[in-house]
């Protein structure tokens, strides 16, 4: 069956059932650009759906329609067979569609039960509206409990890290039991392995349930395991429709990133020839215990542990975003103790946060202002205080064919774009300033496989002439491919050091886990490796 | 509109220039066939604050005297804001009147437009309360701060040797002020106060409270109560003007002390004030009759014009006995008043409407 | 795992500097050499200064009871003002139209009996009917027409400033007002004045509504992020429709109050309350340890202040010097305020 | 805690229920049947109709180049306080001292020359180094300490008002101002006044500061995410004290203008200019396509405001209409503006 056959047809088998929820000819433009074409499918009750597509390909546009979030300028979406107008997110709710956006957006400064239950029947009302708080922390408790998370309820959401927001969010899609759909938006984007078992248990239950599960994700291994059928996008069509057994990997990486094949990364520079570049020894700091680590020069070194071990903390520390308590930092010959992310900058760091919206994004600058942010300095125009507006278009088109930047022009506003190319925005601004230690926070959350590539051999090009880069991940599978060496961090300290070759990502996780019995045996392997 | 004065009043007649010379005192006697109004004068009339009563109650003055001349005219009201003092009156200039009556608007917020009248040779006059001495301002007969202020400082002091039981009529007690300082006229007021009570050595100013414009009554309710707390002695009150009145009689009220302390004050032109003198709340104001103001400017500019010379700067001080300065309280107050046809808060002592209309149908047979 | 904020205060209010809550501390604690348990009090603690300093001054005058309900009553309207206007402010609307609405909603009852002659009860009825109209239509412009609150409320106050002197002819009206409408204002119940207990019983029920209730924490949802808010399905137009009928509704109440309170209407009654029930929002905001708005932080705030104005009016200073203590005051409470704030 | 209201940004106000702005606009152009020709000159349009009708009510005089003349004069100094204070709105800061700092200022300098018989140039600078100190003091209250700007330049423009008492001996002073400073409020420049042109050179300046320069770029980054320019390794602080800086030095000198202009010093002085600054900028951030603060779209305000409010009172109608009028026109505009915004 070809994918368009496939296109056409699932919203004749969503009739035929009778239950389920279809949409037929999605059209959505702005303005130049075609975010939805013709868009039609249907999601059979207790079937997992994943979509791939490149980034900008219209996947969470598709999801904003599902969700009543964003109208269609065409098109409709049928619940069981009849034709539904979702003009809002609370038309999708009230039919039993929850959804978790790919935008991390939450209440900074309510609690996580607030978070999780304000706004669904499950909060507790008591009489004259009164909230009922005793009850609140215990359902709150008991909802987080079905995804293994232990979160105070009763902690404001806004000191929570990027994980941790990230699973109550998802909790709150995944609270219904007796649904209709559950939408996930890359759900996984900085869970580790850990976390994401938690939730892909959680799906099959869902879908045991008769819910239909959709899920968007860049992680082609676990979608092909959690997924029943896959929808690949381009472009605002829908490519492909199967399956999972139909689609291999590298079936997926060619819908996903075209016929082009990636280019392999560049080998990498022998151990023997490596230069320390950046040594801590016993630096601690908020987050972070006494850890003791190098970095050597022309390195990619990779940073792994389970969420909440303090690799955040850690890559903060090193950006000069938080102060340093105890210990030494060196960076060349020179020791450092670093008075703001400025100092760290004048010594050669670069630092790409983890949480892009609220560290990293200025949602209303224009993609070109967005993009020269960090560099402003080389865009004066002469001498003058003035900003050339030529040099800065300039970097603007170069960072938006290097990082293949899916946009309608410079003068997009960053917030419109989709999160992936936001996302390339963010390291475009970063590694285009040119710094010497690359300390990278979830570089890659967002990004399509081909750009993924991409990115990695950006950094190994830049970490060759003399750098170094701190690659914080938590999509195991690509940080055993990206780095020549792994740091493991468990609670808040640096524990181990390992050689990713010929690790398997289970061997990985377990190096990870906190009751690993013996960090002396992997700190063997790393030495030795 | 639209006319030129310079044209149209040597079209009006040709004795013209004859008594300019001899300006002071050219009053009634200057009064002779022929001297009549120029034709086509128009006015406008400049109100600093439409809402306050004082300031209804003076611009109606103007409004009648104009009436009674057949002086057409138009009015802006600023608002109480700077800015549209400016503003206004640069739209009141564009319509190119022969004068602009202002109703007690400090010349600082509007010099651009008096440069600009005076460079056009429009007269600018005061009418109503003093303001600032400038240049610019043609006329301003106004009634004394001085005078109201003393009037109602005497009758403080007398009520208080009254109440000396001990040594009757030598004033003693406690008493608190209210005032403004950085707006002239109620400076003077509070000074002559000042003065007055430095003589009277039993009486002590315990208190001078600056009122805050930001926030006027809320600001002097909370102070009266918070002073009357702090002098449990306190005698009476004195205040620069008629709007403290009715927070400071609600404080009062609040602290019951509306019948321990006394309430003084001086210029009158708030009918509110009259309901609670009446009641009792407060207990005498100095009061001038603001109305006369009006028509004393009304009646410079229009002899000025009549006899074609400037306007004379000290002429209608000898009409000032029309402010007719008296204390109004309990004995005295008529609550029956109406802004018009009476122009005063109290029945006239002085009909000066009266005395204009007669003098200009004599003079300018209108 | 710790409730502690250690990701940096994002992008609020102040952040700029300190990334993240442990630092920002460690930094403060740095300049200033005083202890953590004296920072902890810093707001109140300044303010207890200035009262105690105003107390060993004027003894008998400052710790009267009469100067306690005299404080109090000044601080009512302003405090019934302040907390409504609270209420958009939490999702962040704000409502400069309450000046207005005051002065108008007050006008309007009183010229209803005074000239029209109706029944007190019913003006009143009629003042709070049409005070929920002009929240509504402040809640159409805004919430549903999107238009900036900022500058459609203060396009509004214009046009109600302008329709008080339409109803009052531009005449104080001070005759004709129903005596059951000045013991409305005027009398005592159990020796507290009726306005102390209107605005304690309109803060209490404002807070129990913003915090206590359902309906309240879904105003600070959308005032945390009104995005958030609408996709997780609130009525995000409606509950912004809410607030700013609350404070339109709080403002004409306090314009009744005022009037009935002074015995008549007076010229340009609304516009004090502006400024001050915004200030006093903002301090109450600063004063929590979250650093947001609310109800019972905006109601502290109007009278910690109404303390320090009066204090200074006792100890009766020269006027110029009664400004800058009252600002000084304030200033040096807001710059301890933020180590609240992080001790929580 | 977000004090922008009008940022579009994801949790921003203006925002409530439109996810995304193609959203809205859809949503918008349902309701309204307008064509969006029509809507995207709606905001500008309001007010050119406005000015239509006074051309035709009143030709002669609304048309004059003296009425033009008028109506940059008198929105010469608001147009300077309004573009000073946007710098630091851009980054999130309200000053709300510009007020207490303008009639200190102002009359600071009158009293050096008028009082203590200082040149008057000397006098200027001296005022002028006093405005930097104040912003400097505000920058170091609030950038580096962390107080709530609002808050703080409240308080300390309360402070201010309080030394322009002081200064002053509370007393308005007209006499002993030095000729040449009158001139320098009162002189013409090839028939434009001079206030005209300081407004117009400083709007430009501050315009291109803010617009064209790496320093600008930062103010605004500051302003849409300090946290992201914190980590970009931008010097908060010392930016936002720059921007605090740039509007106490602008209200000073607004002062000096002002009492310039008068030729005296005055109560009161500077209040009038505290509300109408922040709608300017307010009103401007409406009217730009992005909904960002902006000198240039204050500037405009407070122009287009003062047109209306001089042809309003060249049509002289009666008073109260008049601030229904002002009102109704200025909530127009602003409900077409969205559109603008939306469609850049
Ligand atoms: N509000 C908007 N205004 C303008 N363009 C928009 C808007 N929202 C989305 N787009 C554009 O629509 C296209 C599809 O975006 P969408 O977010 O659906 O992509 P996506 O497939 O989810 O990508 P990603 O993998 O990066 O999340 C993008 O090119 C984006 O720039
Ligand atoms: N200032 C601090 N004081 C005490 N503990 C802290 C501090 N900062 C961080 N932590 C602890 O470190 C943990 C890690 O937070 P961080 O944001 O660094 O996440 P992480 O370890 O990188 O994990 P991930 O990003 O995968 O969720 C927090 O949960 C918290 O318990
Ligand atoms: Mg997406
Ligand atoms: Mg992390």
């Amino acid at each position: 069956m070809t994918p368009a056959e496939n296109a056409s047809d699932p919203a004749g088998r969503a009739n035929a059932s009778g239950r389920g929820i279809a949409v037929e000819g999605l059209n959505k433009r702005y303005a130049a650009v075609v975010a939805l074409a013709d868009v039609s499918l249907s999601f059979a009750p207790g079937e997992i759906t994943g979509i791939v597509g490149k980034n900008g390909a219209g996947k969470s546009t598709l999801i904003k329609v599902l969700s009543g979030a964003v109208r269609p300028d065409s098109g409709t979406v049928l619940v069981d067979g009849h034709p539904v107008s979702l003009g809002q997110p609370s038309d999708a709710l009230h039919r039993g569609i929850l959804t978790m956006h790919q935008q991390l957006e939450t209440f900074g400064g309510l609690t996580v039960a607030e978070n999780l239950l304000l706004g669904t029947p499950h909060f507790p009302r008591g009489p004259g509206g009164m909230v009922r708080w005793r009850t609140l922390w215990k359902r709150a408790e008991a909802v987080l409990e079905k995804l293994r998370v232990e979160i105070d309820p009763r902690a404001p959401m806004d000191g929570l890290s990027v994980a941790d927001r990230r699973m109550v969010t998802l909790a709150r899609a995944l609270v219904d039991d007796d649904g209709r759909m559950v939408i996930l938006d890359e759900p996984t984007e900085s869970l580790t392995a850990a976390e994401a078992d938690h939730l892909f248990e959680r799906m099959r239950e869902l879908r045991a349930r008769g819910i239909c599960v959709i899920y968007v994700s860049h992680r082609l291994e676990e979608i092909s395991a959690m997924s029943d059928r896959i929808v690949a996008m381009r472009d605002g069509e829908v490519i492909a429709d199967g399956a999972t057994a139909e689609f291999d990997r590298a079936r997926l990486v060619e819908l996903i990133a075209g016929p082009e094949e990636a280019k392999p990364s560049p080998a990498a520079i022998p151990a023997s020839q490596r230069q320390p570049l950046l040594v801590a020894e016993g630096l601690s700091g908020p987050g972070v215990a006494p850890s003791s680590f190098s970095l050597h020069e022309g390195e990619i070194v990779g940073l792994c542990g389970l969420a909440g071990s303090g690799r955040s903390a850690l890559a903060r520390l090193l950006a000069g975003a938080t102060r340093a308590e105890h210990g030494t930092l060196r960076i060349g010959e020179q020791e450092h103790s670093f008075g703001g992310p400025h100092d760290a900058i004048l010594a050669g760091v670069v630092f790409v946060p983890e949480d892009r919206r609220q560290q990293a994004l200025f949602p209303t600058f224009t993609l070109e202002e967005d993009v020269v942010a960090g560099s402003l300095e080389k865009l004066r125009w002469g001498r003058t205080p003035f900003v050339s507006r030529r040099a800065q278009k300039r970097a603007a088109t170069a960072a938006i064919a290097d990082f293949n930047i899916a946009a309608a022009g410079g003068e997009q506003l960053t917030q419109t774009l989709s999160g992936g190319n936001q996302q390339k925005v963010v390291l475009a601004r970063w590694l285009s300033t040119g710094g010497r230690v690359l300390v990278l926070d979830e570089p890659t959350q967002g990004i399509d496989v081909g750009t993924r590539a991409e990115i990695s051999a950006q950094v190994r090009s830049a970490v060759e002439g003399g750098g170094c880069a701190l690659w914080i991940s938590s999509d195991f599978e690509e940080i055993l491919t990206v780095s020549d060496r792994l740091l493991i961090m468990r609670e808040h300290q640096v524990v181990a050091e390992i050689s990713p070759k010929g690790l398997s990502q289970a061997e990985l996780l377990s190096a990870c886990l906190p009751d690993q019995p013996d960090p002396a045996a992997a700190e063997a392997a790393g030495a030795h490796g | 509109g639209g006319n030129d004065d310079e044209s149209s009043a040597s079209s009006g007649d040709s004795a013209a220039p004859a008594s300019a010379g001899d300006a002071s005192g050219a009053g009634e006697e200057a009064a002779k066939a022929g001297q009549d109004l120029p034709k086509g004068l128009t006015a406008g009339i400049l109100h600093v604050q439409g809402t306050a009563q004082s300031d209804q109650l003076i611009g109606y003055g103007v409004e009648d005297a104009l009436d009674a001349l057949e002086i057409p005219y138009s009015s802006q009201d600023a608002q109480g804001n700077p800015a549209k003092m400016a503003s206004g009156l640069d739209a009141l200039i564009n319509k190119n009147p022969s004068v602009v009556f202002g109703i007690s608007v400090e010349p600082a917020t509007i010099t651009a437009q008096l440069k600009k009248m005076q460079q056009k040779g429009i007269p600018y006059i005061n009418v109503g309360g003093t303001v600032a001495e400038s240049p610019l301002v043609a006329l301003s007969p106004v009634p004394s701060d001085y005078a109201q202020s003393a009037i109602a400082t005497q009758y403080l002091l007398n009520t208080l040797g009254a109440e000396n039981k001990e040594s009757p009529g030598t004033p003693v007690g406690e008493v608190a002020s209210f005032g403004f300082d950085p707006i002239y006229s109620l400076f003077q007021r509070r000074i002559t106060f000042e003065t007055m009570v430095k003589e009277a050595p039993g009486v002590k100013i315990v208190a001078d409270h600056q009122i805050d414009f930001e926030n006027p009554t809320g600001d002097i309710q909370s102070a009266t109560e918070s002073i009357v707390q702090a002098n449990p002695d306190l005698k009476a009150i004195y205040s620069c003007c008629d709007f403290t009145l009715p927070p400071i009689a609600a404080g009062l009220r609040q602290a019951g002390a509306t019948d321990k302390v006394k309430v003084v004050s001086a210029q009158l032109a708030d009918p509110a004030v009259l309901d609670l003198i009446q009641k009792g709340e407060i207990d005498a104001v100095g009061n001038a009759a603001l109305g006369a103001s009006s028509w004393m400017a009304v009646d410079e500019f229009a002899s000025s014009e009549a006899e074609k010379r400037e306007i004379c700067r000290t002429c209608w001080m000898k009409n000032e006995y029309m402010f007719a300065y008296s204390m109004v309280d309990k004995e005295n107050v008529d609550p029956s008043f109406d802004l018009r046809p009476d122009f005063a808060i109290n029945p006239l002592i002085v009909d000066y409407p009266g005395y204009f209309e007669a003098k200009w149908k004599k003079e300018y047979g209108l | 795992m710790s409730t502690k904020p250690l990701s940096p205060a994002p992008a609020g209010a102040g952040a700029g500097g300190p990334t993240t809550v442990a630092e920002a501390e460690a930094r403060a604690q740095r300049w200033r050499g005083l202890g953590p348990r004296v920072r902890r009090f810093g707001v109140i603690g300044t303010f207890l200064l200035a009262f105690a300093v105003f107390a060993i001054l004027k003894p008998d005058e400052f710790l009267s009871w009469d100067n306690f309900s005299n404080i109090l009553s000044s601080a009512a309207v302003p405090a019934i003002v302040a907390c409504g206007l609270t209420v958009p402010l939490i999702m962040d609307d704000f409502d400069l139209s309450i000046g207005g609405v005051l002065a108008f909603i007050g006008s309007l009852v009183v010229v209803l009996q005074a000239t029209n002659d109706w029944n007190y009860e019913l003006a009143m009825l009629f003042g709070l009917l049409a005070a929920v109209a002009i929240g509504l239509l402040n809640g159409l412009l805004i919430a549903r027409l999107g238009g900036s609150s900022f500058v459609i409320t203060l396009a509004l106050g214009s046009v109600y400033a302008g329709l008080v002197l339409w109803v009052t002819d531009s005449q104080t009206i001070y005759s004709g007002l129903k005596p059951g409408f000045l013991s409305f204002g005027q009398d005592s119940l159990l020796g507290i004045r009726l306005p102390i207990i209107y605005a304690i019983v309109i803060a209490v029920a404002l807070f129990l509504l913003t915090e206590r209730t359902v309906l309240g924490r879904k105003f600070y949802a959308v005032g945390e992020n009104s995005t958030a808010a609408y996709l997780t399905g609130m009525p995000v137009k409606r509950l912004r429709t809410y607030g700013l009928v609350l404070s339109a509704l709080a403002a004409g109440f306090g314009g009744m109050v005022l009037f009935a309170q002074a015995g008549s209407t007076y010229a340009n009654a609304g516009s004090p309350f502006l400024l001050a029930g915004f200030s006093a929002a903002f301090l109450g905001a600063a004063l929590r340890s979250n650093g947001r708005f609310s109800v019972l932080g905006s109601a502290i705030s109007v009278v910690l202040v109404q303390t320090v104005a009066t204090g200074l009016v006792i100890v009766s200073l020269p006027s110029w010097t009664i400004n800058v203590f009252e600002g000084s005051i304030l200033a040096v409470a807001i710059l301890l305020a933020p180590q609240v704030r992080i001790w929580k």
